[in-house]
Parts: structure tokens; C-alpha cells; sequence
């Protein structure tokens, strides 16, 4: 089952999935772990592995001191796809890999894709990878059969957001607002425009992501998005809180009379 | 450049989607620009009346005498405004920021001299203005600083990852994709996403286009070889540009070799072999980095040859044996500075000395009927606080413990 | 100037009887040089080869925006080589030298720049070169000391009187009186003794020549006001020289009013009633002087503004009513500086500072359709020690506070 | 009888003549009664009072130091023209002010040669006033019968020389050397020649000074000079050794047997 039937089966019994993020190695990979065990446990469609990489140009402060900590701790790419197949062959939800090209570029295209194949990795997620500059990725990704995440953003017109479209497998990760992740998005009526035009322009699932960090966010996307993404939100819980924290959280998220949560 | 950015293997444009729209209005504003020849002359008019173009071409008959081989000329870049060949690239894109009705720039800066720059065009153009530069750049380079603030800009210091050059690109970067909508980045060099490559070369060309004319008008033809020092590659682009077409004339660009290729400890991208094709802040270059694509630090005692990176033109260039690619180590710079300044009377930055020291190497293997050029970007006196204490100058240093002791009363 | 070197009631001659044939000899070689077409033709071809000459004349559009009246004009002598008019003066004398055949040169130095350009100069023309400045300018100067340390030249500070610049010209009198065979003393202003006041005038008159080209071209017309700082007087005389026969356009000399006039610490000497005539330095002006007729201490924030004398061609237009005196306080100063860095991205030294001060005062009163002249006579960023201190930066304290810990670990 | 009479009249009667030089209120005024004092009574023919100025640009480190400390103490021009008529009325010898031409200029030329003339000073030495430039100087030197004391450097040519002779009078002062004064002159073949040149060009008494220190410097002096001018070298003296000690070195300066004196 390739990642977009397997969204749509999730769909089936939710009324919003969610996904989240954790950066390899940051704090730890028994942090990472035990993080991610939580967020399987609660009930999370999807997660995002972070592979750290020292120039991570699209990301907000908490994500970008994630990456830089994890390599300052010695994080090896090798070591991240090790744990990206041990997760997938543990957890039954589908764990994509976040990272910026030169990660992929630098460990040879071909090698990753074959590595991530086998580890069960079930999409990739490249920030600073437009398809124009992606052939060889594009033609491996469809080869080997792991979904390339496209993302849309609100600077996107219709057509780009078509052309898009073509090259995007399993969903659409439409970013919230401009600018980097992890501060707070505002979800006017401006937003609601631009999720009708993502709507528009995609057959496939979407996800929003940068800057939901509450209960409250979540409710705003139900019904317009088929998926939350997590993201700076959960580092900043475990950095304050630990781990443990996780699970309630990401359980508070989907309890309709929880309140919001802080950390 | 192709139509995806690339100049042969090397360039692109590596941005994230929601910068997409900025830089098709960007290449679009850009391409319109290169087919108005009414742009160009504006351009020119303005270097000409608030910057002091055509920049001399100074025959150093001294240093000349001394290595007793080729004439040896040096463009003067030094005497732009703000002191470096930085002010033609900045005064260029303010220019196009007029044109696209932007309000705002923001930049990144290693040494100061393009946060300098950048602060200064957007003093003139009225711009609103915010400067990136790493924290350890921050300390350097704090006189840069001041006069940056004096302009009205917000100098932002960098505190993530090796906090300088490269995390200054990525903070505009974040800035950028923040603030598209009425903000503009100036990239500072011959490097990043397309079209910055290719559009920094562009107004960086001017530096060749009037040495070209002087060199025929002093030399009574071309010169046989080219030296400019290589940090992103602008001031290289800029005058190796119109010499590219004559297939007689050698362009040597100059790297940092810091403590030596050995060491580690340098940033010589492509006169070595420690890097490796990547792709990072947008582009696809040689980097320094590590097996993994990790980022590598990199040492010069030249703030603004200290970068990962490199133009992906002349990646190409190298690729194809149009430019050879050499190395000077920080002694040897302080050596051809310390030269150059008895000999002429000319004090180089620290970045323009890496070309003197492979010039001064060259030199006296040519006949004395044949010219080279060597590119001075920039002055030097700016760097005082970086060369006394490159020179170990006791005075200097008595001098700052005593201003410090004042200050701490 | 008449046979006895005179302008009207001021200037001459009042030297030592030890120098009366080194006197002759220059004054000789003066004159041939003046005759001599090629001289003048070499001097702008050095000038445009090696100092980047002609300067811009930059329309600065924002202040004259601001200020709502007169089209202000800059004239860049701040683009010079060195960073300031003083090239022009000192390269003239150094062709000069040559042909006179000395090996030697000598200089005094206030604010470093005469003794950087002349250290300049020497390295580029291979002669010794010599600089006396006063002890406290030496202290307060070090980066100019620095570099012309670095350019070859021994810096000598003087430690008697007032330990500046009228101590440091009565040193170098005194190193010449003694080697006057092979030693040429640069004098730095339009002061001195004959031919000094003259000969200087003459080589800055170069100023004055471009800017009436440009002004014409830019502006159609004459302008209606020139405005420049007065501290020996040489930039003023480098861009009035070619207007004084242009009835219509008045002239403009701002002197360092210091903390005001009536404070008494100041260096008016022609646009208040301070200063009498008086004889010293080798020539007659009007000097800041006790009913002794011994010389009072002046003061300014600008270090090139704080001198007692001034050029008796100066005097003389002074008396006959062609120039207008005014005077700017170091708090006018430090306002047109700041206002000139926010608006055109310009950084004046604080010495051409004085002259924006002025010119500020007075463009609001004329119409747009009238042009005014600011002679910018040097660049502030070589001043940062003195500017930033001045505006009471506190990061700047805090870099040096931390510099200073630093070596003096 | 005029300055030129009086000194060829103490030409009779020795080989050669010692003239002095004190800076006026330096150390002070009561130090320069003193000192004046033993000078006369140790058989100085002439003392030229220099009147302090601060731009001393033809003295060197000594003599110059001696102008800013007098001034520094208060020094006033007209206590010096007070102190000249005091001297010149106690002590049988001609006295001289030198001074700087802005000293003189200040005062008004009239006022101070009136004030001179009173104070029975019989010539004036200006080490910055070339004759080109002194119209009205030399003119109120004539009708006030001051001596204008012109000045001979190694520099001047014979034709300078016979020029400037047409304007001095009393003595023609030869300085030794390049340079200022203070240091030790040597007095080799050049000089000579140079004495010989001065000789040629004037009939007055011919005085030298810079430099001279000791017996042995005037030894070389008698025969080719008429007057030998010993300036700095009493001023370190009295710096030194206190006033006291002048008489003895003026004393030891024209014994023949006398040991080269230092201090
Ligand atoms: C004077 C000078 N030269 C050279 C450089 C290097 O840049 P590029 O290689 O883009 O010319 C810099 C960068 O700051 C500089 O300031
Ligand atoms: C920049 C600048 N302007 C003006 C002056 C004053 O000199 P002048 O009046 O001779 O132009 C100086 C003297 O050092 C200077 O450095």
C-alpha cells in the first residue's frame, strides 16, 4: 500500500490526522526513541524523522538548534537511516524522512533511496528541492516507490501549485504562512483562501504544518486539512518536560474538551 | 546559465516553494533589465556621480622593478565607495529593487564590507534595511558594525552554528522567506540560487569592461595573466568577465589558504582537493564539507574569503580549465600586504592580498613585455583592527589596552 | 602673490636665513613647473592612474529632498587614494621632488591624514620619508600612525608645546633647517611660507576645476553658494580657486567653533573676533594669539580643524569681503554627520562635516532651481575612533573594553 | 657709540669676544639677574636676552624648552623689556634682545623700539625676519639706532651674504651650521672655507654661534672669528649646577690652560 492509500484509509475512521516531527539524534537517539514510541501510542498517522544537516536554511530556531546539537552530539547519516528502519519495522504507521538535499545528494541519490527503501521508509520530504532542480531524485523516488512530499505555500499561484501536484506523491504539505517553522501561524480568512486553492490544485491529501501548536489549531484545520503537522511544538515539550510529556499531549491534541496546552 | 540556473554541472536553485514566485518576479525583473540598455546606463551613471567610476588602473612600476618580470597593473576597486568592488553589485540590485517597488532590503555580511555596502545603498536608495552577520563577526568586525547602524540599518548578530558567514546567509534566508512580499535579499557575491550568480557577476562586470579598455590604452594590448582572490567569486566575475572571450589572457583566481592546505585549516574550495560537489544555500557548488554533507569550518585571516562555498560559474570554469585556481597562506598575505603598502603607497585588503601573492610568485617568470592585472577589491585601512593584530603591532595594541582602561573607568 | 609672497596685507616669508636658498631653489622650481604644460599634464595623469581623479560630484537627492530648498551637491574628495584632498597636494609636491632631485621627505601631521598621504606619496615615489606629529595627535591618531609606520615612514612625536599640529610644523622646520641639502618638507595647507600658500592652493585647484565642469554639465550652471571647511585652509582654496572669478557664486568657509565661540575653546580665526593679525610659522595671518602675540590653544573635535593660523590667502579674500566666514560647534558637527550617513549613505570626515553644517543652515533659505557646493574634503570612516567616541556609542566602549582585556592578558 | 664701534673697540683688547645668551624668566627673573651677573663679571662682551615666544622654530630642544617654561611661569613681554632696561643700566656691556618677529609684531614695531631705545638695548636679533620682509623694521632700526643684527648660514651665497651685510648691523651672526641650536658643531675645513666666505662679505665683527661648548670650540674660533656666541650651553649649566656655576665656566673659557669644561 504506497503512503497516499494508506492516508486515506486513516481518513476513513479520523476527521484530521497528524503528524510529527522529531530531529535525529537531537537530544538522543533513546530520546528520539522513546518519543516516538509516545506519539505511536497516542495515536499519530505519521512521522517526520529530521536527518540533521548544519545548513537547515528552512527552518525556525528550536529545529535549527535541534540540528545543530544532534551533529554537535555526532549524528551520522548512516545512523539515522539505521534508526529510521528500526522504527518502521517496529511501529505500524507509515515514517517519512525529512532533510535538505545535500544529505541525499552527498550520500549518492541512488544509495539513499535504496537504503531508505529497505529501512521502510515511506516518503521523503526535501525543502530545498523545487522538481526542476530534481530529475534524478524524481526518477529514483518513482522507481523505488517512496512518495517525494511536495509542498505547497501561500506564495504559490494555481499553477505552480498544479505543476506541483505532478511531481508530489502520497500528500501535499501545505505550509501555514510565510517564513520558517515554528512560530505561531495565524488562521484567518486568507488562510482559508489558500487551503481552497491547495484544495483546488491537488487530488491528494493535505497537510498544514508550520506553527500548529495547540488543540485549538487542530480544530481549524478539520474539515479543510487531512492532516496536522507537529513540529517545533513536541522539541520544545521534551527540552522542557522530557519525553513522558509527549503522549499526553499529542492525546490532548484530539480530546475535544481538553484545554489548550502550554509548555 | 541554462534555463534551471546551471552553469554546466554547477548552480541551480535550491530555495524552498514559498520563495518560488520571488524569484520568478526576480529573473523576470532581472532578464528586463539585461535587454534595456537605458538600465545599464543608469547604472553606470550612478557609479560614475556617487561612486568613482571608471576605477583606476594603477601601473605599479615599484613592485614592477622589484620582481623585475611582467608589468605589473592593479585595478583599484579600492577606490569605490565604501571602499571596495562590493558597492558596484549592491548599487546594481538597488537599482532593481527600485524597479520591483520593494521597501526593504536585507543582506548578509562575513567581513562588513557587503553589510557596508548594502547599508549605505539602501541609506541613498531609502530603503529600509536589516544586516545578518554571525556573532563572531559581530566581535571582529565591530567598527563595520557602527557604521552600519550610524546608515540606519539593524545589524542582526547570527548566534547559530559556526555563527558567521554561512549562518548570516542563512538567517536572510529565513528573513526572506518571512518578508517576501515587500523585501528584497542582496545576496553579497557571485553565489546562491539563480539568478544571483549570474546577476552579481553582471554588475560585477564593470570591473573588467573598464580594465580591458585600460589595459589596451596603457599596454597597447592584453594582459597575459589575471589574479583576483576568491571568496564567493564576485570580484573574480568581475573582472575575469569580459577576458573570458581572449583566449591569450590566464585567470588565476586566488583562495585562502590560511594555515596551510594541510592543516585543514583554510578555505580553499577549488585550488585543492578537500572539497566535494554539494549543495547548500541554494546552489550546487564545491563545498568543504564533511563525508556525511555536513558543513565544514573554515580559516582565513581574510573575514571575507572565509566561506564554504563557491561561485558556481566559476566551478564551471575550474571544471573546464578556464580558470586555474591557486592558494595563499595567511603568512604569505601579510607579507605582500606589508610589500605592497612600502612599495606603492597602496594598502590592499586582506582579501585583495591573496591575488598580490600569487602575482608577486608569478611575476618574474614573465617577460617584461607582458602585463598582468591584479584585482584590488577592496582597501585594507578598514581592517585595522584585523591587520595590527595579524602584524603583532606592541603600539597598536598599548594603544587599544589604553582606550579600553578609559572606557572602563 | 606679490615678489615678497605676499597676498595683499598677508603671507610672506619669515624664515630663518638657513633656508633662504632652499627657498629660492623651490620657489624656482615652482614657477618652471607652473609654465610647464607637461608638468600639469603629468601631475593629472598620476592623479588619474593613481588617486582616482576627476571625483564625483554626487546630487545628494535626499537631502536636497529634506531640506527643501537649494539642489545640494557633493563634491567625493573623499574618493581620493588616502581618503581625503590631501592627495592632491602631496602627489603635486612629489613631482616636484623629483625634479629638484631630493631623496628626502618631511611632514607634520594634526589628524594624521597630511602624514598619511605624504607617506603615501614617499612609498609610491621611493623617497624617506619622515613624519612629526604632535605627541597628543599621536595618541589619538594611532591607526594613522600605524599605517604610515607600515608604509615605511618614521612617525617622530613631538613633545613640546601644545604637543600638536603648530608644534609638530615647528619640529619639521627644525629637522629641515638641519638637512636641507636632500630634504623636502611637505607642507600639508595652504599656510607656511611663500611659495606654500600658493603652491598648495595651486595643486588643490584641481578641485575646483572639475567641479565647475560637472556642475555645468549636471546642473547647467554656475552654482550659487560653495561651501568647505577651513583648518589651513587647502580645500577650501582647491574648490574656491576656480569660482573666485565668477562674481556670482559666493564662497563659503566654515571654521571649528568648537564648543562655541564664546567658550572660548575654538579655532575661529576669521569668522569671529578672537584672532589678530600676527607673524609665525614662517608667514603673516591672522592668528589665535594673547596680546603677547603668543599662540593660544584651539580646539575642535575635528583634529585637522584645530590649528591656529590660517591661509593668508584666506585672510585676504577674508578682508576684501570674496569669502564668507562661518563657524560650526562640534554639536552641529556631530548632528550633519549623522543626518548625512541616515540620508545619502555618505560618511564625511569630521573636518568636511563643518562644511555640511553650514551649507545645511542655508539651503533651506535659496530655491530649487539654485545649486550649492559642499566640498567633502576627506572620508570619517578613517575617524572612527574619534566619531564613535563622539557620539558615545556604547558597543563600540564595550568592543574596545574587550579588545583591550585581551592583549593585555 | 653704536654696537659696531663698541665691539671693535673690546676688539683691542682681546682676541677674541664672548657673547652670551639667556632666555628672559627662565628659570626665572631672579636665576637671570644672576646670572647675567657672573657673566659680566667674568668678562662676557655681549648677552643677547631672548624674549620667550611660543613657536621658537629656529631653537632646539633646550632654548625651546626654556621659551614654554618661561611662558609657562608668566613670563610677560613687558617684564622683559623692564628687565632689559634694569640690565643694561647696571652693567657695562651692550645687551641685545632676540626674539621671534611676532613678539615685536604684536607689540607694535614703533612701540617696541621706542620701549628698546629706552631700555638702552643696542640690537635686536630675529632669527625669522628675512631684511625682503622687514620693511619698516629696518627702517625703525636706523631711526632709532638699534642695531639689526642679520644672520649668516653655510647656506647662503656670497651674493646673499653682501646682501644681507647691506641691511645688519653691529655684527654679522654666523650660525655654524645646518640645523638649530644646541648641538655640538664641528668645525672642520668646510668651516673654515665658510668663515672665510663670511669674512669676505662683510667688514662688520663676525660672531658664531650653534654649538659652541667649551674652550677648545672658541680656541678654534680666535683669528677667524670675532666673537664666538656661547647659548645653550649655559642654560644646561645653570639647569645643572644652578647659576653659581656660570662664572666659573665663562672664567675657564679663555684660560688658555683651562681643561674643557662639561656639565
Ligand atoms: C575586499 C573584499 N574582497 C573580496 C571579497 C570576497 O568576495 P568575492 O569573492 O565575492 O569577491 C570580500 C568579501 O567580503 C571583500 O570584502
Ligand atoms: C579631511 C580633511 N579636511 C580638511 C582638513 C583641513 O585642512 P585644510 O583646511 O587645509 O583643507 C583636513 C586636515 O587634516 C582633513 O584631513
Amino acid at each position: 500500500m504506497n503512503l497516499e492509500q494508506e492516508l486515506k484509509e486513516r481518513l476513513q475512521k479520523k476527521d484530521i490526522l497528524l503528524m510529527t516531527h522529531i530531529v535525529l539524534g537531537y537530544p538522543s537517539f533513546e530520546v528520539n526513541r522513546e518519543v516516538v514510541r509516545q506519539m505511536v501510542d497516542n495515536g499519530v498517522d505519521c512521522i517526520e524523522m529530521q536527518l540533521p544537516f548544519s545548513e537547515p536554511m528552512a527552518d525556525g530556531p528550536v529545529i535549527l538548534k535541534a540540528n545543530q546539537d544532534s551533529l554537535a552530539n555526532g549524528t551520522k547519516i548512516a545512523d539515522c537511516l539505521a534508526f529510521g528502519a528500526e522504527m518502521a519495522a517496529i511501529h505500524a504507521i507509515p515514517f517519512l524522512f525529512m532533510t535538505y538535499y545535500n544529505i541525499i545528494f552527498k550520500y549518492g541519490e541512488s544509495a539513499f533511496f535504496a537504503q531508505a527503501k529497505e529501512a521502510g521508509i515511506k516518503g521523503l520530504i526535501v525543502p530545498d528541492l523545487p522538481p526542476e532542480q530534481g530529475e534524478s531524485f524524481f526518477r529514483l523516488a518513482d522507481e523505488q516507490q517512496i512518495a517525494p512530499i511536495l509542498i505547497f505555500a501561500p506564495t504559490s499561484t494555481d499553477a505552480r501549485m498544479r505543476e506541483l501536484d505532478g511531481f508530489g506523491r502520497g500528500f501535499i504539505y501545505c505550509v501555514a504562512r510565510r517564513g520558517v517553522t515554528g512560530k505561531k501561524s495565524e488562521f484567518g480568512a486568507d488562510f482559508s483562501d489558500y487551503l481552497g486553492r491547495c484544495r483546488a490544485a491537488t487530488a491528494k491529501p493535505i497537510a498544514v504544518g508550520f506553527g500548529i501548536q495547540d488543540r485549538d489549531d487542530i480544530r481549524v484545520l478539520i474539515g479543510k486539512a487531512d492532516m496536522a503537522v507537529i513540529g517545533s511544538q513536541t522539541i520544545r515539550l521534551v527540552d522542557s518536560k522530557g519525553a513522558a510529556a509527549v503522549g499526553p499531549f499529542i492525546a490532548g491534541l484530539r480530546e475535544a474538551s481538553a484545554k489548550p496546552q502550554s509548555c | 546559465m541554462d534555463k534551471n540556473g546551471y552553469f554546466g554541472n554547477w548552480g541551480g536553485a535550491f530555495i524552498p516553494e514559498v520563495l518560488h514566485q520571488t524569484f520568478e518576479d526576480l529573473k523576470r525583473e532581472y532578464i528586463k533589465a539585461r535587454q534595456d540598455p537605458a538600465f545599464w546606463q543608469e547604472y553606470l551613471s550612478l557609479m560614475s556621480t556617487y561612486s568613482c567610476r571608471p576605477t583606476p588602473l594603477t601601473h605599479a612600476e615599484n613592485l614592477t622593478r622589484h620582481f623585475g618580470g611582467a608589468q605589473i597593473y592593479i585595478k583599484r576597486e579600492d577606490l569605490n565607495h565604501t571602499g571596495a568592488h562590493k558597492a558596484n553589485n549592491v548599487i546594481g540590485q538597488g537599482l532593481l529593487v527600485k524597479r520591483m517597488g520593494k521597501k526593504r532590503v536585507i543582506a548578509e555580511t562575513g567581513a562588513g564590507q557587503h553589510g557596508m555596502a548594502t547599508a549605505t545603498m539602501a541609506a541613498r536608495f531609502g530603503f529600509e534595511c536589516t544586516i545578518y552577520m554571525g556573532e563572531v563577526d559581530v566581535q571582529r568586525q565591530r567598527p563595520n558594525v557602527f557604521w552600519m547602524e550610524k546608515m540606519g540599518a539593524t545589524v542582526v548578530p547570527v548566534k547559530d552554528g559556526s555563527r558567521t558567514l554561512k549562518d548570516a546567509i542563512n538567517e536572510a534566508f529565513r528573513d526572506w522567506v518571512t518578508n517576501i512580499d515587500d523585501t528584497h535579499y542582496v545576496f553579497g557575491t557571485a553565489c546562491g540560487p539563480a539568478p544571483f550568480p549570474e546577476m552579481v557577476s553582471w554588475f560585477q562586470s564593470i570591473i573588467g569592461q573598464e580594465a580591458a579598455g585600460q589595459i589596451q590604452a596603457r599596454h597597447g594590448g592584453m594582459p597575459a595573466r589575471i589574479y583576483a582572490c576568491v571568496g564567493g567569486g564576485s570580484n573574480a566575475m568581475g573582472i575575469f568577465g569580459r577576458f573570458l572571450q581572449e583566449p591569450g589572457v590566464e585567470l588565476v583566481g586566488v583562495e585562502a589558504g590560511g594555515k596551510g592546505i594541510a592543516s585543514g585549516m583554510h578555505a580553499v574550495r577549488l585550488g585543492g582537493t578537500d572539497a566535494s560537489p554539494g549543495v547548500a544555500q541554494g546552489y550546487k557548488t564545491m563545498f568543504l564539507q564533511n563525508e556525511d554533507g555536513q558543513m565544514l569550518e573554515t580559516h582565513s585571516v581574510a573575514a571575507g574569503l572565509d566561506y564554504v562555498g563557491v561561485s558556481p560559474i566559476l566551478a564551471d570554469h575550474w571544471e573546464k580549465g578556464r580558470v586555474r585556481f591557486e592558494s595563499a597562506t595567511d603568512d604569505e598575505v601579510m607579507e605582500a600586504l606589508d610589500l605592497t603598502m612600502k612599495m606603492e603607497g597602496i594598502i590592499p585588503a586582506l582579501e585583495s592580498s591573496h591575488a598580490f601573492v600569487q602575482a608577486f610568485k608569478e611575476a618574474p617568470g614573465l617577460s617584461p613585455s607582458e602585463a598582468i592585472i591584479i584585482n584590488m577589491s577592496g582597501r585594507g585601512d578598514k581592517d585595522i583592527f584585523t591587520i595590527a593584530h595579524a602584524f603583532q603591532d606592541p603600539s597598536w595594541k598599548a594603544f587599544i589596552i589604553q582606550k579600553g582602561l578609559e572606557y572602563s573607568k
